[in-house]
């Protein structure tokens, strides 16, 4: 096997490296870049049940050492997905991660039981941490017992395993782990963007027509390795770790933390080769530094815990 | 295929008031063509600022591998371009979009190119290349003021070239519609580049029959995988249907998409 | 009047910018870089009933766009806050706002209690929200009964007007406010540091020794941003607002989301002279752009709404 | 007071792998007089790297208003500063903190100084002012390996100078209490900056009764604000007296800070 070869509920990767959603569209621009069977998998921009054309724009604004942004979800609707996006993804290689989205529960069941019975797609991504749109999204990322039920309810109609997409604005993400992993969840992904917002000191308004988006990149990092540092020792979940890779270094750091694969979003818009160029460096990386296996890795910051001095009162 | 190349800077002049002139060399060069496309740059190695940002090709020079562009340097990303020298590099990927269709205009047309502001650069290449097929070319350039003008002497050997400025510091005082009334300028065909409200001007004057904008809007990837850029179609204002900036643009037909 | 003078409970400030808590000691090593009067205030470091050592070191760490900090409000206590810090501050024309820190309620209360009587302290910050010290701290700023139960306890025995110091690490940051407010708080200032992580990737180990630090800085001030931007509308407290603070354009930027004054914290760092620098350039900015008063800005993001189109669905 | 200059670079040079020699101009020097202090760098101007970064004064010449650090260049910021070259500026602060006491040694005396990798440069400028002073210097540099050593030659033109690298490429194989006790040095004090292990073998060795050691730790603001920097002391070790090595160090008397 393979250095990088990782096996997940549902995904045999041959490597966990992969774009996060909604930063590669369905993978058709890239492919004008590289080619896609590189790619550990794909997650796939959030599908709904119908067609939206999400916010009004400006939708992306700069912050420093990151970007917000309130796409609000556009995507041509499940029906479209089924047909046309997933059907020209089947050309790869590639186990596609397919992140659902919904107002209501009702929303997200039906799109689970529709698109999980597509060849290509091996996982679903349930998105209840979009802080983009006004209904549903966040709420289920936010309330742990709503965030249990939705769980509960796309697992009885899924056909491949549900991982869950946290969202890091709350107050305790291990609650949130639980519950997710207590409805049913075969793994977490980590972390959705954290609500923030940018004014144009000109014209005294939000940047953004949508006023608030979702903080990306680098900025978000340390958040991203707290949170799955604290919920990879929590639950027996596996953790695909996201919020702001975009080196060698930082994929280590988030496998340290306790991840078991990594998702690359906001980094793709500065350097779009960053992903295959992420995949042949970790392996020099592994090669270089003698690891046999990624996954040797994974919370290693907490398994090995020498005891050291350890007082904060 | 779309590439990514690191690109030599051959020279960076200032040419006007925050405005500089950037010309690159590389094997990117090779692949451009069609006037009105952008290239995405990032400029600097750092992550701050994170994004790339978006500057139109103006000018190519295929048998030197040499591009200039013409930009405004404002904010961050802009001011720490405007920085580089002769002999540095910069990372551009590119060519990107769909740039203004030179053969909609047959030889023996005029066209009229409208440009306000930074949305002169792109153009300069289309009026190059407009005239080298034989198409007449009257050049309407607005801009804030003498001292943020450039390229009118180059505008001018190319064709008739009007002024307007905001201050009336140059040419005719008020905007380009105002030059291009005041001139009684007509066409077969309209390329305009420049600030919304000049374009929707420019679009409720129906001017000409066939009309092509180029528009800008904030980009995330660059490439159309992000949705940042999108924007309505005429025909479905408030609908899903849409079209990417970056990807299906930045130049679209007048009246294909809502302004 | 002039165009930065400011008036909040408790505080008559010759300029609403002042360093944050944390990171200006007692002022006494500024002291030796800049005259004090010139700031509108100090937010002096956290104070506990008993001196504390803090977390062990490392205790810093860099970020992209931020640092994190595991200080573990290490001070010397409040009897000699109280006997040498403050009376040195005397001699300096500045109201102090003291930040009062502890783990249980009657802890907060002690700290108030003798805190408040002092001269020149003109105000309390209550320090809910502190992420580096296991007990109490955070469990106050994320829950907001506790939090509006504190508020009150301080609020019987402070001589002076409290300030709630609120954390980001909320689901629901008006929620919080709202609780403090019912609790007789009297202003608010926000935010705190967010939770976060790094891991040294050679030696595998988180770089603070507490592992889990307080990330501040520039990275965070879209939350910032945010937060004061919700929280302003929906309460009628006023605002010190804090959060990645470095420019002048930053601090407009604040007062347009809803801040009735500013403080400076992790940028003290990187320039030590920064705070005089902002208020000559606040001043500045106010003449050039024809501003009265800096309070005319504040707010401005919502309270000149111009119905936009804004459909998120 | 103190103080922050906007430094200008005279030279730049890479003296042995990663590490390298730069010296800057400007008026702060003439605030530099005890050896062992450091100054606070910003390496540019952008917001990333975020937080200054502590050198030490390797050298200081007054009379031309100018002085050298010796860094090795390892992460982002130091990397960074590799970057700069003369006629550029750099944002200094300092000089900070206190340093190694010259008076504690008596003209005649013998001084050992004792310096491991990055911790040899601030040496340099104590030794020649103990020189200066009278008192004979010993030097045991302690390095990785022989291409990462660097001023042996400068030491030696003003004492007996060791060195130990750890892969034996020069001098002593081992480090630098091997060195000791191999030449059987001995001294009336003892100057040290190195490595804590380094520290915690020299202070175990008792080899002078007095002696001094300069501390190493990650710094928020570097002047005493913001208690980053702290240690314990050796009389009180988990109690709450402690010392800042940033503004109370980094040089302490041997026993003063529990290392
Ligand atoms: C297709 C296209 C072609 C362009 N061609 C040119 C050109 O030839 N010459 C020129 O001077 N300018 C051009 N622009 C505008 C140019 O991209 C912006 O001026 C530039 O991105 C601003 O960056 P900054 O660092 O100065 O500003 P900042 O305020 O630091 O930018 C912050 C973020 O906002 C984005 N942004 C800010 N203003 C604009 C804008 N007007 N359009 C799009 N994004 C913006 C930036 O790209 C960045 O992501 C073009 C824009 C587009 C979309
Ligand atoms: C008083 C003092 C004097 C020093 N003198 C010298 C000198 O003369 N020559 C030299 O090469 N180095 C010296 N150092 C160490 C030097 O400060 C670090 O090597 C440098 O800060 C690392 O920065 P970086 O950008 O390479 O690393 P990064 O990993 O990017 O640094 C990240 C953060 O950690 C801090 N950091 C990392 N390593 C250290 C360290 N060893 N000590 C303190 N902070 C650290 C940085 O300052 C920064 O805040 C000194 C340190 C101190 C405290
Ligand atoms: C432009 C953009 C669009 C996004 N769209 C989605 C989405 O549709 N569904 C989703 O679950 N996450 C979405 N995200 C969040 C990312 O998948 C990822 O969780 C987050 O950006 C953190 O990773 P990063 O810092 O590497 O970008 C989006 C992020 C960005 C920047
Ligand atoms: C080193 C450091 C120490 C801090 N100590 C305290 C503290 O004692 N009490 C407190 O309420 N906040 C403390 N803070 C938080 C700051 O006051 C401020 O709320 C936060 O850093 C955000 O502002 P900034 O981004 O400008 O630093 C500390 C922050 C830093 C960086
Ligand atoms: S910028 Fe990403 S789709 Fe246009
Ligand atoms: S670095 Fe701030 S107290 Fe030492």
């Amino acid at each position: 096997m393979s250095r990088l070869e990782t096996q997940l509920p549902g995904l045999t990767l041959k490597n966990p490296i992969m774009p996060a959603s909604g930063c590669f569209g369905f993978g058709r621009e890239f492919s004008q870049l590289y080619d896609l069977n590189v790619l550990g998998s794909i997650m796939i921009k959030a599908t709904t049940e119908e067609a939206r054309f999400g916010n009004p724009t400006p939708r992306v604004a700069e912050t420093p050492g990151g970007m917000l942004n309130a796409i609000g979800l556009q995507n041509p609707g499940l029906e479209k997905v089924v047909e046309q996006e997933l059907p020209w993804l089947s050309q790869f290689d590639l186990p596609i991660i397919a992140n659902v989205a919904g107002s209501q529960v009702e929303d997200y069941v039906e799109v689970a039981r529709t698109i999980s019975q597509v060849e290509n797609v091996h996982a679903l991504e349930l998105n209840i941490s979009c802080p983009n749109v006004k209904t549903g999204g966040i709420a289920f990322g936010t309330v742990p017992e709503t965030a249990r039920h939705l769980t509960k309810m796309v697992k009885e109609v899924s056909e491949v395993p549900v991982y869950v997409k946290l969202s890091p604005n709350v107050s305790n993400i291990v609650e949130m782990a639980k519950a997710v992993e207590d409805g049913g969840a075969d793994g977490l992904t980590m972390i959705n963007t954290l609500v923030g917002m940018r004014i144009d000191v000109k014209t005294g308004n939000p940047i953004l027509a949508n006023r608030t988006g979702g903080l990306s990149g680098p900025a978000i990092k340390p958040v991203a390795i707290r949170m799955i540092y604290e919920v990879s020792q929590q639950t027996d979940l596996p953790i695909i770790g996201m919020g702001g890779i975009s080196t060698v270094e930082d994929i280590i750091e988030f496998y340290l933390a306790g991840a078991s694969a990594v998702a690359v979003g906001t980094a793709n818009f500065a350097n779009p080769f960053i992903c295959p160029e992420l995949i042949e460096g970790v392996e020099q990386y592994l090669i270089d530094n003698k690891i046999d296996h990624i996954s040797d890795l994974s919370g290693r910051s907490w398994k090995k815990d020498v005891k050291r001095a350890y007082h904060c009162s | 295929m779309i590439n990514k190349e690191w690109m030599t800077v051959l020279s960076q002049e200032k040419i006007a008031v925050n405005i500089y002139e950037l010309t690159l060399k590389g094997e990117l060069v090779q692949q451009m063509n069609e006037p009105g496309r952008f290239v995405h740059l990032k400029v600097n190695e750092q992550m701050m600022p994170l994004l790339r940002r978006p500057i139109s090709v103006a000018s190519i020079d295929k048998e030197n591998s040499q591009f200039t562009m013409i930009y405004r340097a404002e904010g961050e990303g802009t001011k720490l371009l405007a920085q580089k020298k002769a002999g540095e590099t910069i990372d551009v990927l590119g060519p990107l979009g769909n740039g203004f269709p030179v053969e909609a205009a047959q030889p023996g047309d005029t066209a009229l190119l409208v440009g306000g502001g930074i949305g002169v650069p792109p153009l300069y290449e289309l009026s190059k290349q407009l005239n080298e097929r034989g198409v007449r070319t009257i050049h309407v350039l607005g801009f804030q003021s003498a001292d943020t003008s450039f390229y009118v002497e180059a505008f001018s050997a190319l064709g008739d070239t009007y002024v307007a400025t905001v201050d009336g510091s140059l040419g005719v005082k008020g905007f380009v519609t105002d030059a291009i009334q005041q001139y009684g300028l007509e066409a077969d065909i309209l390329y305009s580049c420049g600030p919304l409200p000049m374009l929707r001007a420019l679009e409720e004057a129906q001017l000409t029959k066939k009309g092509f904008i180029s528009l800008e809007e904030r980009m995330g990837c660059g490439i159309g995988a992000c949705f940042a850029c999108v924007c309505h179609t005429k025909s479905d204002p408030t609908g899903t249907d849409y079209r990417k900036v970056c990807s299906d643009g930045p130049v679209f037909p007048i009246g294909e998409v809502a302004l």
